[in-house]
C-alpha cells in the first residue's frame, strides 16, 4: 500500500491518460501534417506564385471533393495540433492559474470559430 | 525566467521549434480566415487576397514556409528521440541535419520567389 | 636495508616547473537579502593556477578577500552535489570545474546562482522545490511481499539497468539548466525522472503502475521538449535525456 | 525556538540515517538535524564496498572476519565489538538489500563480491572476497538508500542546522541546541534521547580525502564538556592521495603494477621494501614516502609530492581497470597517466578514535563503565573500538550500518522507557554565548590563516611520522593557535546564512580535536597500527595495550588529561591471543 503524504501527492496519483494521449497526438498528427503541409506549400507557393490563388482559382479547387478533404485535414489536424501546441506553450509560461485558465478559453475560443468558419467554408463551395 | 545568457546547446533547438510553431499558428489561423472568406463573395476575398502580393508581405511568407520547414524537420527530428534511443544519440547530428535541409528549403523557395517578387506575378 | 638509490635510467630527471599562476577576475552575482532588491555583479582579482578548482577560487575569495561570500560546498571532488553553480553561463560544480578550461590567463570566470530556484543569499539558493520534486516521486524501493532469508535475486543485466540512474547525486545541475523549469516550477524536472528511473527500472521494485502513473501527469515526463541541456550539464556524465524517453516509452506501454 | 522529539539524531550520514530509521522503526517520534543536506553527507565518497562474510563467491565465515578486523586493529580492537560486528554484518547488509540497495551481482543474481586488503580465510592463510560492493560507488549507494527509507519513513529533517551544544546535566542528555544557518537563530531540540552520528575530523589536516565539513563538532563538544575522547592518537593516513588535492587513489593502482619515483625518478620502494617493493603495505608506503620528501626528493612545486608512474603499461589496463582514477588524474591534474608521471601524496583519510561508546551506542563518561544515560553515538566520529589502532578497508561502512543501526534500535527502546528529563533552565545560553563572543570579537586575525597553520602543522608534526620533540613542539603550536583564536574576527554581521560565523566556529571544534590527538600521541609511547613514532619503534602490549581516554582539562585550558580504558581481549564466544601483525 502506498500512502500519499501530501495532497499533491495524491491528486498526482489520480490517474489519468489525457497528456499521454495530447502526447500521442502531436506526435501522429505532425507526422501526417508533414505531407499535407509540404505538399500543400509545394502545390501553392512553390510550383506556383501565391498570387495564382485567385477566387476563382480557390472556388475551382475547392470544387473537387479531393482537396476539400485534402484542404479540411489541414485545417483540423493543423489546428488542433496548433491547438495543444499553445496549451503547451501557455501552461509553460502563464505561472497565475486564473490568467492561465482565462487565456486558455479565449484561444480555444477563437480556434474553435475558425474551424467553424473554414469547414463552414469548405462546404459553403 | 528564461535564461536567453544560458550556454547549453539543447536549448535552441527547442526555442526555435516553440516560436516557429506558434508563428505558422498565427499564420494558419489568418490563412484560414483569408481563404474562408470566400464565403463572403468574390470582393471581401480579393480585398484581402491583394495584401498577399505586396512585395513586404511576400519576403515574410518566404521567412513563414522556412519557418514551416524546419518545425517539419525538427518534429521528425524530436519523434526519432522519443521512438528510438539512437535518436538522442545523434541529435546534435541529426539538429544539423535539419538546419542543412531547412537552408536548403529556403534556397529552394528565394530560387523559385525572388523571380516572381521581382517580376510582380 | 637500505642501499645505494638506484636510478632508473629509463625514466628521465623530472625537472620541477614553477607554478605558472595567472591573474584571473572573477565576477560573481552577490546578493544580500537585507541590502540588495536583486543581485549585483562583483569583480574580484585574484591569483590562480590553471589546475585550480573553480572551488578553489571561491575558497580562496572568501578565506581571503572577503569572508561574507555565501556559497555550498563540502566534499571537493564532485561526489557530494553541494556547489552547483552557472559558471561561464553553464551548469557545472564548482569542485568539478578547473580554472583553465573556463577561462585564459588575465581572463574572466562569471559565477551565479543556479536558475530557477530562489537566490537566498549569494550562489546559495533554496533547493526546498527541487527535494519537494524528488519527494513527490515516492524516491524510496517499495516491496510488500515478504522478503527471502537473504538476498533477493537479480541478474546482472537488469542491475546493469540502474547503472545510470542510480549514479545521481542530486546536484540540480540538469533540472535548473532545463528551460521549460526556468520558466515552469510546477514541472518535476529532470533530477526527478531519473530518479524515478531508477526504480521503475529496478526489477525487485513493486511500485512501478503508481510511479508510472506519477510520471504520466502533466507535472511529468509529458513536459520534457527533449531540450537537452540537462544531459550537457549532468557532472556524473547521465545520459539524462535518453532516461527520460526511457520512462516516456515505459508509460506509452505501460510495461518496464 | 523549542523542539520536541523522543529521539534526535545528529547528523545523517550512513550512521545517522541508519540510527535515525531504526528509531522511527522502534516507534519513536524522530528528527535529524544535520549540518549538510543529508545526501551531501561523506559517506557518498566511499567507494570500495562494505565487508560482510557473505560467502557468495567462496567460503567465508564470521569468525575469519572477527579475527582479521581483530589484527588488523593491531589487537587494541575490542573483540566483543569486533564479534557483534561481524554477526550483525551479514544480516544488516541484507537488510540493505532489502531496502533497495543496487548492489553489483554475481553471474548467478546474489550480491557481488570481492577482496580488500587485510580480509582473509581461515585466519589468515590467503585473501577472501569479502567486500560487498555496488561498483566503485558503495558509499554513495548506502548514503541514498538509507536516507530514501528515511523518506519513506517519514522522519523530520533539520537541514542546515549545526548542532553547537550537549544538554547534559547529572549524567542525563536532555537534548542539544542547533544553530539554523537560514535564520542565524539557536533552536532546542528537546529529546528523550540523543544519538550522534557527526562523522570524521580530518580537516585538521592540510592534505586529506575528508570534506571540507569534516570539522570534528561534536567530538569537540563532548570533550568540552569534561568527557572523554577515545584513542584520538589513532588517525589513518592513506599513502596515495592526487598531490594537494588528497582525493583518494585506489590502492589498485599499485596493484596494477604502477611505480612510485622520486624526483629524481628513482623507484624508491627497492630501498625500503627490496622484496614486494611498491606493493608493501599502506603504513609503509605512506612512511616511505613521506621519507623521501622530507629528505628533499619530492616532486611537484613544493616538493611536497611523490610520482606514480604507470606510463609502462599497457593503455587498456589504463583505461580499463583504472578507468576511474585516470579520469580524475586527468581532471584535476591535467595528468594523464597514459604518458605522464601522476603527483600523489599520502593523504588523512580516517579517524579510528572518537567519542567512546558501548556496544549499544550508549556513550561512555570514563574508563571504567560510567555512561551518560540518554545519549548514544555511532560512526565514524564514535569509538566503540572496533578498529582498534588501525581501521581495515571496507569496515567503517559495516560500521555505520552495524552500531547506528544499533544506536537507532536501544535509544528508541529506552526512549519508551523513560519520560523526558527537564532541560537545563537557559539551554541556549552556552551557545549564545561562543556567538556571541565571535560576533561581536573586535579582533583582528584571520581564521583561514589560522586553520591553514593548524593544518600545515598538524600535517609535519603528527602526521605519518610522529616523534617526542615534534609533538611537544605542536602541543605548544596548538596553544599558541588557540590563543590567537581567541582574537579572530569575524567580519560578515548578517544573520541570514552567515557562513563565516558557522566556519570560524568550526575552527574552534577542529583545534580542539588537534589538541586532543597531540597529547595523546605523545602520550603514547610505543608504535600501533596507524600510531608510528620514530623514537618509540616498537609496539608494546606489556605497557600499552589499553585505550587511551582524553580529557579536558576544564580548569587548566589547553591541558589534556588522559586516562586508560581496558581493552576487551575476550568476545563473546571467540578470542585471539595479541600476536605480532605481520602479513
Ligand atoms: C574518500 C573516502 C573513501 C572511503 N572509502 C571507504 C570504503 O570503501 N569502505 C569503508 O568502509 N569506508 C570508507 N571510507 C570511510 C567511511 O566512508 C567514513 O568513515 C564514513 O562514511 C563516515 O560516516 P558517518 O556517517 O560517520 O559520517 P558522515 O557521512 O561524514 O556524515 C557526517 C554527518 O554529520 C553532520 N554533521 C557534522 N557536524 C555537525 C554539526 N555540528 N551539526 C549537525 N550536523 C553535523 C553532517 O552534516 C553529516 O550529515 C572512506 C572515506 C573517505 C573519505
Ligand atoms: C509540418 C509538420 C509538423 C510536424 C512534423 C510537427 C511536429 C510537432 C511535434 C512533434 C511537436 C511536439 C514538440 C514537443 O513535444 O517537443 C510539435 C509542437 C508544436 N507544433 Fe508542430 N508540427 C508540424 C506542424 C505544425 C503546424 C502546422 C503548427 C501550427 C499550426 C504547429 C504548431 C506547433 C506548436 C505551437 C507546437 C508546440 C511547441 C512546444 O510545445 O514547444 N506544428 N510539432
Ligand atoms: S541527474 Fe546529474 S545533474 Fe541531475 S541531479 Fe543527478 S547528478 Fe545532478
Ligand atoms: S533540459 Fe529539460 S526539456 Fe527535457 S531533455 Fe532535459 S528535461
Ligand atoms: S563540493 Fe561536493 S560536489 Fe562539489
Amino acid at each position: 500500500m502506498i500512502r500519499a503524504r501530501t495532497l499533491t501527492d495524491a491528486r498526482q496519483q489520480a490517474h489519468s491518460n489525457s497528456e499521454l494521449n495530447w502526447w500521442l497526438f502531436m506526435r501522429v498528427s505532425g507526422l501526417i501534417l508533414v505531407f499535407l503541409i509540404l505538399g500543400h506549400m509545394y502545390m501553392t507557393f512553390l510550383q506556383v506564385s501565391e498570387m495564382d490563388a485567385t477566387f476563382d482559382a480557390v472556388v475551382n479547387k475547392l470544387s473537387s471533393p479531393a482537396w476539400k478533404l485534402y484542404d479540411f485535414l489541414i485545417l483540423s489536424l493543423g489546428l488542433l495540433h496548433g491547438a495543444n501546441g499553445l496549451r503547451y506553450v501557455l501552461e509553460d509560461h502563464i505561472r497565475s492559474r486564473p490568467n492561465r485558465a482565462w487565456l486558455k478559453m479565449l484561444m480555444y475560443t477563437i480556434i474553435g470559430l475558425l474551424f467553424l468558419y473554414g469547414t463552414v467554408g469548405l462546404l459553403a463551395i | 525566467m528564461f535564461n536567453w545568457k544560458y550556454k547549453g546547446s539543447g536549448q535552441w533547438p527547442f526555442i526555435l521549434h516553440r516560436a516557429s510553431g506558434l508563428a505558422i499558428l498565427l499564420y494558419l489561423m489568418l490563412h484560414i480566415f483569408s481563404i474562408g472568406s470566400i464565403i463572403f463573395g468574390e470582393k471581401f476575398y480579393m480585398d484581402i487576397h491583394r495584401v498577399y502580393g505586396l512585395p513586404l508581405f511576400r519576403i515574410g511568407l518566404i521567412g513563414l514556409a522556412t519557418l514551416v520547414a524546419f518545425h517539419a524537420f525538427n518534429g521528425l527530428r524530436i519523434i526519432l528521440m522519443d521512438f528510438t534511443s539512437f535518436g538522442v544519440r545523434v541529435q546534435k547530428q541529426t539538429f544539423m541535419a535539419v538546419i542543412v535541409l531547412t537552408l536548403a528549403f529556403l534556397a529552394y523557395t528565394l530560387y523559385m520567389n525572388i523571380p516572381r517578387i521581382l517580376g510582380g506575378y | 636495508m637500505t642501499q645505494a638509490p638506484t636510478a632508473n635510467p629509463s625514466v628521465a630527471p623530472v625537472t620541477v616547473p614553477a607554478v605558472q599562476t595567472m591573474n584571473l577576475n572573477v565576477k560573481i552575482m552577490r546578493f544580500d537579502p537585507e541590502k540588495d532588491k536583486k543581485g549585483r555583479w562583483v569583480d574580484y582579482h585574484i591569483q590562480a593556477a590553471p589546475n585550480d578548482r573553480v572551488v578553489d577560487v571561491l575558497n580562496e575569495i572568501k578565506w581571503n578577500l572577503e569572508p561574507s561570500l555565501v556559497f555550498r560546498r563540502s566534499c571537493q571532488h564532485g561526489i557530494c552535489g553541494s556547489d552547483a553553480m552557472l559558471i561561464n553561463g553553464r551548469n557545472r560544480l564548482a569542485c568539478k570545474t578547473l580554472v583553465r578550461d573556463v577561462a585564459k590567463a588575465g581572463g574572466t570566470i562569471t559565477i551565479e546562482p543556479i536558475r530557477g530556484l530562489p537566490v537566498e543569499r549569494d550562489l546559495l539558493v533554496n533547493m526546498e522545490p527541487f527535494f519537494d520534486s524528488y519527494k513527490a516521486i515516492m524516491p524510496y524501493f517499495i516491496h510488500e511481499d515478504p522478503f527471502p532469508a537473504k538476498e533477493m535475486y537479480q541478474s546482472e543485466a537488469d542491475a546493469e539497468k540502474m547503472a545510470h540512474s542510480s549514479n545521481c547525486i542530486l546536484c540540480a545541475c540538469c533540472t535548473t539548466s532545463c528551460p521549460i523549469f526556468w520558466v515552469n516550477g510546477s514541472y518535476l524536472g529532470p533530477a526527478a525522472i531519473v530518479q524515478a528511473h531508477r526504480f521503475i527500472f529496478d526489477s525487485r521494485d513493486q511500485a512501478t503502475q503508481q510511479r508510472l502513473g506519477i510520471m504520466n501527469q502533466n507535472t511529468g515526463v509529458w513536459r520534457c521538449r527533449t531540450a537537452y541541456n540537462c544531459t550537457e550539464a549532468c557532472p556524473r556524465e547521465i545520459p539524462i535525456t535518453q532516461l527520460i524517453e526511457e520512462v516516456k516509452r515505459a508509460v506509452m506501454f505501460g510495461q518496464a | 525556538m523549542h523542539h520536541r522529539y523522543d529521539v534526535v539524531v545528529v547528523g545523517a550520514g550512513g550512521a545517522g540515517l541508519m540510527a535515525a530509521l531504526y528509531a522511527a522503526k522502534g516507534g519513536a517520534s524522530v528528527a535529524c538535524i544535520s549540518k549538510l543536506y543529508p545526501t551531501r553527507s561523506h559517506t557518498g565518497a566511499a567507494q570500495g564496498g562494505i565487508g560482510a562474510a557473505l560467502g557468495n563467491i567462496q567460503e567465508d565465515h564470521w569468525e575469519w572476519h572477527m579475527f582479521d578486523t581483530v589484527k588488523g586493529g593491531d589487537y587494541l580492537t575490542d573483540q566483543d565489538a569486533a564479534e557483534v560486528f561481524s554477526k550483525d554484518i551479514i544480516d544488516v547488509v541484507y537488510e540493505l538489500e532489502h531496502m533497495g540497495l543496487p548492489f553489483s551481482r554475481t553471474p548467478d543474481g546474489k550480491i557481488a563480491q570481492r577482496k580488500f586488503g587485510g580480509h582473509t580465510r581461515d585466519f589468515g592463510k590467503a585473501a577472501v572476497e569479502r567486500s560487498c560492493y555496488a561498483k566503485d560507488r558503495t558509499g554513495h549507494m548506502i548514503l541514498q538508500t538509507v536516507y530514501q527509507q528515511n523518506v519513506k519513513a517519514g522522519t523530520l529533517f533539520f537541514n542546515e542546522f549545526h548542532v553547537t551544544d550537549l544538554l547534559i546535566e547529572n549524567g542525563r542528555c536532555s537534548g542539544v541546541v542547533a544553530y539554523d544557518l537560514a535564520s542565524g537563530e539557536l533552536h532546542t531540540f528537546h529529546a528523550k534521547a540523543v544519538i550522534l552520528a557527526a562523522g570524521g575530523y580530518g580537516r585538521i589536516f592540510k592534505i586529506t580525502s575528508n570534506a571540507l565539513t569534516l570539522t570534528g563538532d561534536l567530538m569537540s563538544i563532548y570533550y568540552r564538556k569534561g568527557l572523554p575522547l577515545e584513542d584520538m592518537e589513532f588517525y589513518q593516513f592513506h599513502p596515495t592521495g592526487l598531490a594537494k588535492l588528497g582525493i583518494l587513489v585506489t590502492e589498485g593502482i599499485r596493484g596494477e603494477g604502477g611505480i612510485l619515483r622520486n624526483n629524481t625518478g628513482e623507484r624508491f620502494m627497492e630501498r625500503y621494501a627490496p622484496t614486494i617493493k611498491d606493493l608493501a603495505p599502506r603504513d609503509i608506503v605512506a612512511r616511505s614516502m613521506t621519507t623521501e620528501i622530507r629528505e628533499g626528493r619530492g616532486v611537484g612545486p613544493d616538493r611536497d609530492a611523490i610520482h606514480i608512474d604507470l606510463t609502462h603499461l599497457p593503455r587498456e589496463v589504463i583505461e580499463g581497470k583504472l578507468a576511474e582514477i585516470t579520469d580524475l588524474a586527468r581532471t584535476y591534474l591535467g595528468q594523464d597517466p597514459v604518458k605522464d608521471l601522476v603527483m600523489v601524496q599520502p593523504t588523512a583519510h580516517y579517524a579510528m578514535g572518537g567519542i567512546p561508546t558501548d556496544l549499544n551506542g550508549l556513550c561512555l563518561s570514563d574508563g571504567n563503565g560510567g555512561t551518560i544515560e540518554g545519549l548514544y553515538a555511532a560512526g565514524e566520529q564514535a569509538c566503540v573500538s572496533l578498529h582498534g589502532a588501525n581501521r581495515l578497508g571496507t569496515n567503517s561502512l559495516g560500521d555505520l550500518v552495524v552500531f547506528g543501526r544499533r544506536a537507532g534500535i536501544y535509544a528508541a527502546q529506552y526512549a519508551r522507557q523513560v519520560e523526558f528529563a527537564e532541560l537545563p533552565d537557559n539551554p541556549e545560553a552556552e551557545s549564545q554565548a561562543v556567538f556571541d563572543t565571535l560576533r561581536n570579537s573586535k579582533g583582528t586575525d584571520n581564521a583561514s590563516a589560522i586553520r591553514k597553520e593548524l593544518q600545515r602543522t598538524m600535517m609535519d608534526n603528527v602526521g605519518i611520522f610522529r616523534n617526542g620533540p615534534d609533538m611537544a613542539k605542536q602541543v605548544e603550536i596548538i596553544k599558541e593557535l588557540k590563543a590567537r583564536y581567541k582574537n579572530v574576527g569575524v567580519s560578515d554581521p548578517n544573520r541570514r546564512y552567515n557562513s563565516d560565523l558557522v566556519e570560524t566556529m568550526e575552527l574552534g571544534f577542529q583545534l580542539d580535536c588537534a589538541e586532543v590527538m597531540t597529547a595523546c600521541a605523545l602520550n603514547r609511547t610505543e608504535s600501533r597500527g596507524a600510531h608510528d613514532r620514530e623514537d618509540y619503534h616498537e609496539r608494546d602490549d606489556v605497557n600499552w595495550l589499553k585505550h587511551s581516554m582524553g580529557y579536558k582539562d576544564l580548569n587548566n585550558d589547553g591541558n589534556v588529561i588522559i586516562g586508560y580504558k581496558d581493552v576487551a581481549l575476550k568476545g563473546f564466544t571467540r578470542s585471539f591471543e595479541p600476536k605480532p601483525r605481520v602479513y
